[in-house]
């Protein structure tokens, strides 16, 4: 018995030491750089939309470092990775301000990272400029700054800007068919939320008068489409809502083609751009939302031409497909949270978060997808930057609203069409 | 009705899909005592493979055969070397075969970056393409898994009931000390049930290719569909296999043409359960008792 | 003996507490209260799994189904109600382990269903509470908690976090503890080794796997209420992802299984690799790591670092303090990176053959068995 | 004090017991003999639950214990041995022991005195000296008196041994016999199941022999070891 209480004395001393060790204080790293945190989902199921993001901050700080940094101090960027899993992301963000003591935040990628996250930022009153949060009705902190900038009612106005395209043709749909991912966000747009008024895809709909056909939600991880292909086909609306993010619409439209299927008209919340295109033929004439295309007017925006080529040569530096290389909706966001977080700290010549948040929410900041103001009546959102996008001769092209429409296009659809 | 029957079709198709996913696993349970989850890395690194052959020269994806076959018996045998010399088998395979496989998906991922992959259709028009039976459609890459799933299971099924290999193969199942005693070379017979392993993988990785968006952990969607498909169908029970997988994929798409697709992981897996109570020999029973 | 224990984790427990207090005196960043929450819960979840399958031997793959369980009752109240969340911890464990005694009392009763049929079993379980949590609960909209109100006394946010996970972490490693030293613990032994005779011996088999099952599945939705706090925002994917379940498996494994002690000892080194290693610098290293971790450890040292330590405590601990030496004169950087790298030094150590230290370094240092038995003799005379 | 009523037990088609009607009385030790399947290990396995009969009933003291779990008849004072030892490969000889001496019929008493109890069957058994060992480190005869000390630490009053000398040398069936006497006068009653003819007929004082699932014969020794249908079963039809 002795020997044993011995045993584990000798043992628990081992623990206590190496204990003691791990919290002995980081030996502080005094340097000249500004250092911002965050994590990215590099690894799990979020991870291949958060390697674009990953590739656009990395050219964003390369340049800035370039033409001189911040404040006339260069910029390093802390990625972590957090495995596309809320409760790391929370963690990490913990380390970046406590430990690592980062000076400057810049959010995750994925709705439910920055949801947590975002809890973290608050705790410490750290300026949070983030790019890609769709739950806008749960954000009530003061210094968040949304680049993903949707406006607050999104599952209305978002809504309202398709079908106005829809409308503005002419011919719009008497149905629609409202397929939708389980995800947080897609569903939000797709039936709205229990927190502010009514609205969501259906909902919107059926204000105009237009007949819900079809509602169909289905869970990430799905591997077979045919039979919600075969629903829809047996619907068969006069337009198709699809609340899809990643691959889904590749696979929803091509189970649908092998039904010999052809919607009149279809619609994708966020698709990787890249394999929807490689459909070709088949997803000519596909809707989707953007803030931001590869050309005017959006290239008038501040830095957007420069962000083009610097993303175009780190993407195809980072061996990424070649339909990755183009800019869209998810690299600018990332760009416009970069752009925001620059403007902040330029603008209040400090470092210090209650002055870059004031400055933020006073001034609101130009980028790449135009003016971000910041409504703390409206949970730091304000107006709806959603524009809408359709694959037209293989590429995608921004056509509505008119005023950011691409040149000479026009949102192509006909309920009536064969 | 229609909508009944088209979804029967697809949900019969895929379980080929299944089915051949599912005759690699449950040999290697059935026969080596191995549950190896490397197996899902193998077929996903055989359609990486397949991918960046297709797209580099621009040729039909299962041309790539040509290619991955030779390489995936020799992989997958070294692979069963290592879990013969280390005699790595049962739960603790289950183990080993998981650090294998985060390993094979952090290379998968360093090569292919973690973004989606998808074959150009012009390289594969067919991908969209069906058969006709009246108003209803068979797409051509799912009725190709589905013939190969039949012909892969029923050769496997026929090598291990009728020649001599197979069924000391069989043997070694059952008894592994009372086959050796017969003169069964059971180290040498492994390596080759390996090597086919491989050759599994590698046909199914290329209908992969050509089915679905590749990402680096694709493999997660089908981990728990193919432990319900191996275990229904009966351990070491290749034709099993595929019957259970047909099932299997008949359920989920009748689910989720009927009630909704959130449902149909509570259907698979509620299944699996009821035959883990009930009937845990599987639908079809074992190889190694049939 | 057991009151002697019981107050030896009061003392620890309280002297842990006490912890944070010491954040300006000791000057470490309040991250270390973060990083040491997930330590605890970690410690939690990995403890409760080994009452079940590291006493018993019956090796649940399920075991994120009844965190999940935990996670889905504290969200769901305290986002629907006006339930403080500290009430809902409780209710949180007895829910998780309703659902673990139902799945015990039909699957304890089938002789057939041990092994990896059982794992497997567990695993569907998962899949199904997951299926089903999704179409009834969660919806896909997730659950957001946000900042919930808890009452002053336990400080800050992460200094409550820290203290409830310490208090859950604790609970759950005496609740491990009194089973290791208690008949319970004796026939769930006896069952691990063989169940049919262990029945014939008079040990009530049924009874004590579905005690052992309710501990462990109590634990886990306990660790898993307090987790959803921590979360904040609570989907489904996120909740019942695959790596739950593994890593409660791998941090008892390294732990080593038959003590109580041995899980706690995988999840503070498991935690810390991955948070040393978090950095997207390091990714291929930490999953290939993870993996050929994995690997090593069921190779070459099957029974759990603490019963390697146990074997070669005085060799290993010699040559371990050696490269935290080293470490603190020649290495800066985060600590916790430090720290890990010494574990990996270590546990490469103690997987060195016995007949290596038995050769080489036994000439030097004498093993733990030669001190034992110097000691013994003593005694005797 | 036991009676075994037309114990009748099929697996799938097979009828391994066809109808056994058998009565043990205190005191005694009876000899179950019988070739190879004819039916005594299932036997063994119905009267301490393992396995539960198809029909027919088996009383213990007075009570009907077919299917009852079989923790509760070894309880009620069974238990049994295996003809290939089994020990808890991850204990050492003594915590083998105590798990049966914490469970038994003495269930109730403390983990001290399970140990101390542990310790004195393994003297009554001469392994003391091996108590601390891991049970990977005894020999077939030591794991066979292991078996022993774990079924008699559950304080059972009747003891089944199911051929505790198989595989043995002639030296070291001669201790067990000692040992399986010395067990019977400490006051309990057993039923041994053995193929060593000489060894049982000098150990029962009665002898049941079992010929494919059914009793053939009954008696002393001597008298039933002549009966033609026994000398049949054994050699076959034609020497009966």
């Amino acid at each position: 018995m002795q020997v044993n209480n011995m045993k584990v004395k000798v043992f628990s001393l081992i623990l206590v030491l190496l204990l003691l060790l791990s919290v002995m204080p980081a030996m502080a790293q005094e340097g000249d750089p500004i250092v911002v945190g965050g994590t990215l989902s590099l690894t799990g199921f979020l991870s291949p939309t958060a390697t674009l993001h990953h590739v656009a901050g990395q050219a964003f700080v390369a340049n800035l470092n370039e033409n001189g940094g911040l404040l006339g101090r260069p910029v390093e960027w802390i990625v972590l990775d957090d495995e596309s899993s809320a409760d790391n992301a929370a963690a990490l963000y913990e380390r970046l301000i406590t430990e690592d003591e980062v000076d400057l935040l810049m959010g995750p990628y994925g709705t439910g990272n920055i949801t947590a996250a975002m809890n973290v930022a608050a705790r410490y009153g750290m300026v949070f400029p983030h790019h890609t949060a769709s739950l806008t009705y749960v954000y009530d902190y003061e210094y968040h700054f949304p680049a993903w900038h949707i406006g607050l009612n999104t599952h209305i106005t978002t809504n309202n800007i398709l079908y106005d395209a829809l409308e503005s043709t002419g011919t719009p749909p008497g149905t629609i068919a409202i397929v939708t991912n389980q995800f947080p966000g897609a569903m939000n747009l797709a039936f709205g939320n229990d927190v502010l008024e009514p609205g969501g895809a259906a909902h919107m709909a059926e204000e105009r008068g237009w007949e819900v056909v079809l509602e169909v939600e289905f869970p990430s991880g799905t591997t077979d489409y045919g039979p919600i292909a075969a629903q829809v086909r047996d619907a068969d609306p006069d337009f198709l809502w699809v609340g899809s993010l990643g691959a889904d619409g590749v696979n929803l439209i091509e189970a649908m083609e092998a039904l010999d299927y052809h919607p009149r008209g279809q619609f994708y919340l966020w698709p990787t751009p890249g394999p929807l295109l490689d459909l070709g033929e088949v997803a000519e004439g596909a809707f989707s939302v953007t803030l931001f295309e590869e050309h005017e007017p959006f290239l008038s925006n501040i830095g957007a031409i420069d962000m083009v080529e610097l993303y175009h040569a780190a993407a195809e530096e980072a061996g990424l497909p070649p339909s990755s290389q183009i800019v869209d909706v998810q690299v600018a966001a990332s760009w416009s949270a970069w752009q925001t977080l620059v403007a902040g700290v330029e603008g209040a010549g400090s470092l210090d978060q209650d002055e870059i948040g004031q400055w933020l929410l006073e001034n609101g900041v130009d980028t790449v997808i135009g003016h971000l103001a910041f409504d703390p009546e409206q949970n730091n959102f304000s107006e709806d930057l959603t524009r809408i996008k359709q694959i037209q001769d293989g590429k995608w092209v921004v056509v509505w609203p008119a005023e950011f429409a691409a040149p000479d296009a026009v949102p192509i659809y006909s309920a009536d069409a064969e | 009705m229609q909508l009944f029957i088209q979804s029967l079709l697809s949900g019969i198709l895929i379980g080929g899909l299944y089915g051949i996913i599912a005759v690699g696993m449950t040999l290697n349970w059935g026969i080596m005592r191995v549950i190896n989850l490397a197996h899902f890395s193998l077929t996903f690194l055989a359609a990486y493979i397949t991918y960046q052959f297709s797209t580099v020269t621009g040729a039909d994806p299962f041309l790539s055969l040509f290619i991955t076959l030779p390489l995936f018996f020799v992989i997958g045998l070294v692979m069963q070397w290592f879990f013969e010399t280390f005699q790595i088998e049962g739960f603790v395979s289950l183990l080993v075969t998981f650090g294998l496989f985060a390993i094979f998906e952090s290379i998968m991922r360093e090569i292919w970056t973690a973004d989606l992959r998808t074959l150009p259709l012009d390289i594969v028009p067919y991908r969209v393409e069906s058969f006709w039976i009246g108003p209803y459609a068979l797409r051509k890459p799912q009725v190709g898994v589905f013939v190969a799933a039949i012909i892969v299971s029923a050769a496997t099924w026929v090598f291990l009931n009728r020649t001599y290999i197979g069924k000391a193969l069989r043997a070694i199942s059952q008894d592994r000390v009372v086959a050796g005693a017969f003169g069964v070379n059971h180290r040498q017979l492994a390596l080759l049930l390996g090597g086919m392993m491989g050759v599994y993988a590698a046909i199914a990785g290329a209908f992969i290719a050509v089915l679905f968006v590749l990402r680096p952990d694709g493999t997660v969607d089908f981990i728990g569909v193919i432990f319900a498909v191996v275990m229904l169908g009966g351990l070491g029970n290749t034709v099993g296999a595929f019957g259970a997988g047909v099932i299997i994929g008949v359920a989920q798409s009748l689910t989720s043409a009927t009630i909704g697709p959130g449902f149909s992981p509570l259907v698979t897996f509620s299944l699996l359960i009821l035959v883990l109570l009930f009937k845990p020999e599987g639908l079809f029973g074992r190889s190694a008792t049939s | 003996m057991k009151w002697r224990a019981l107050l030896g984790f009061i003392i620890v427990g309280l002297v842990l507490a006490y912890f944070p207090e010491l954040r300006d005196m000791l000057g470490y960043p309040r991250y270390v209260l973060t990083f040491m929450y997930f330590a605890f819960f970690w410690t939690s979840l990995a403890t409760s799994w080994n009452i079940l399958t590291g006493y018993s031997g019956y090796f649940s793959f399920g075991h994120g189904a009844f965190y999940g369980v935990g996670v889905y009752t504290t969200a769901a109240i305290v986002t629907k109600t006006e339930l403080p969340f500290l009430l809902t911890l409780p209710l949180a464990g007895v829910l998780a382990s309703l659902l673990g005694l139902t799945v015990g009392f039909v699957v304890f009763r089938l002789p057939q269903l041990r092994g990896e049929l059982f794992a497997l079993l567990t695993l569907a379980v998962e899949f199904v509470v997951a299926a089903i949590l999704f179409n009834l609960v969660d919806g896909g909209y997730g659950l957001s908690i946000g900042r919930v109100p808890y009452p002053d006394f336990l400080g800050d946010f992460s200094e409550m976090m820290f203290r409830l996970g310490l208090l859950i972490a604790l609970l759950t490693v005496f609740a491990a503890y009194l089973v290791h030293h208690s008949r319970l613990g004796r026939g769930l032994f006896a069952i691990h080794d063989d169940e049919a005779v262990a029945e014939g011996l008079g040990v009530p088999t049924f009874r004590y796997k579905m005690m052992a099952l309710g501990l462990s599945t109590f634990f886990a939705g306990l660790a898993g209420g307090l987790h959803a706090v921590q979360l904040s925002y609570v989907d489904i994917g996120g909740v019942f992802k695959l790596t739950v379940p593994l890593f409660v498996i791998l941090m008892s494994l390294l732990g080593g299984r038959r003590h109580w002690l041995g899980p706690l000892i995988g999840a503070v080194i498991i935690h810390t690799f991955n948070d040393a290693f978090s950095d997207t610098r390091f990714q291929l290293l930490n999953d290939v790591a993870t993996g050929g971790l994995l690997i090593a450890i069921i190779l070459f040292m099957p029974e759990g670092i603490y019963e390697r330590l146990r074997q070669r405590l005085i060799p290993a601990a010699t040559l371990a303090l050696l490269v935290v030496v080293i470490q603190a004169l020649a290495i800066g950087g985060r600590i916790t990176v430090q720290f890990a790298v010494m574990l990996l030094f270590v546990i490469a150590l103690l997987m060195i053959p016995q007949r290596f230290y038995d050769t080489v370094i036994g000439r030097f240092v004498p093993s733990f068995e030669s001190v034992k038995a110097k000691i013994r003799s003593g005694a005797e005379e | 004090m036991l009676t075994c009523h037309n114990v009748i037990k099929d697996f799938g088609g097979v009828r391994a017991l066809a109808g056994v009607t058998i009565t043990v009385h205190e005191g005694e030790i009876v000899g179950l003999v019988g070739p190879n399947g004819s039916g005594k290990s299932t036997l063994i396995n119905n009267i301490t639950g393992l396995t539960v009969p198809t029909a027919g009933g088996i009383q213990f003291l007075g009570q009907e214990i077919a299917g009852n779990p079989p923790h509760r008849i070894n309880h009620m004072g069974i238990a049994r041995t295996y003809q290939i030892p089994r020990p808890f490969s991850t204990m050492t000889v003594r915590e083998n022991v105590e798990i049966s001496a914490l469970f038994g019929m003495t269930q109730g008493i403390s983990q001290k005195e399970a140990k101390q109890q542990a310790i004195e069957w393994l003297d009554f058994t001469g392994l003391s000296s091996y108590a601390n060992l891991p049970v990977t480190k005894l020999n077939l005869h030591q794991r066979k008196f292991l078996e022993l000390s774990r079924a008699l630490a559950t304080k059972p009053s009747l003891l089944l041994l199911d051929e505790v000398m198989a595989g043995l040398n002639p030296s070291e069936i001669d201790e067990s016999v000692k040992m399986i006497r010395k067990v019977h006068s400490s006051g309990v009653t057993i039923v041994i199941v053995e193929h060593l003819m000489r060894v049982v007929t000098s150990l029962s004082t009665r002898m049941v022999v079992l010929d494919q699932g059914r009793v053939i014969a009954e008696g002393l020794p001597e008298t039933v070891m002549k009966d033609p249908l026994v000398v049949g079963a054994y050699l076959g039809k034609d020497y009966a």
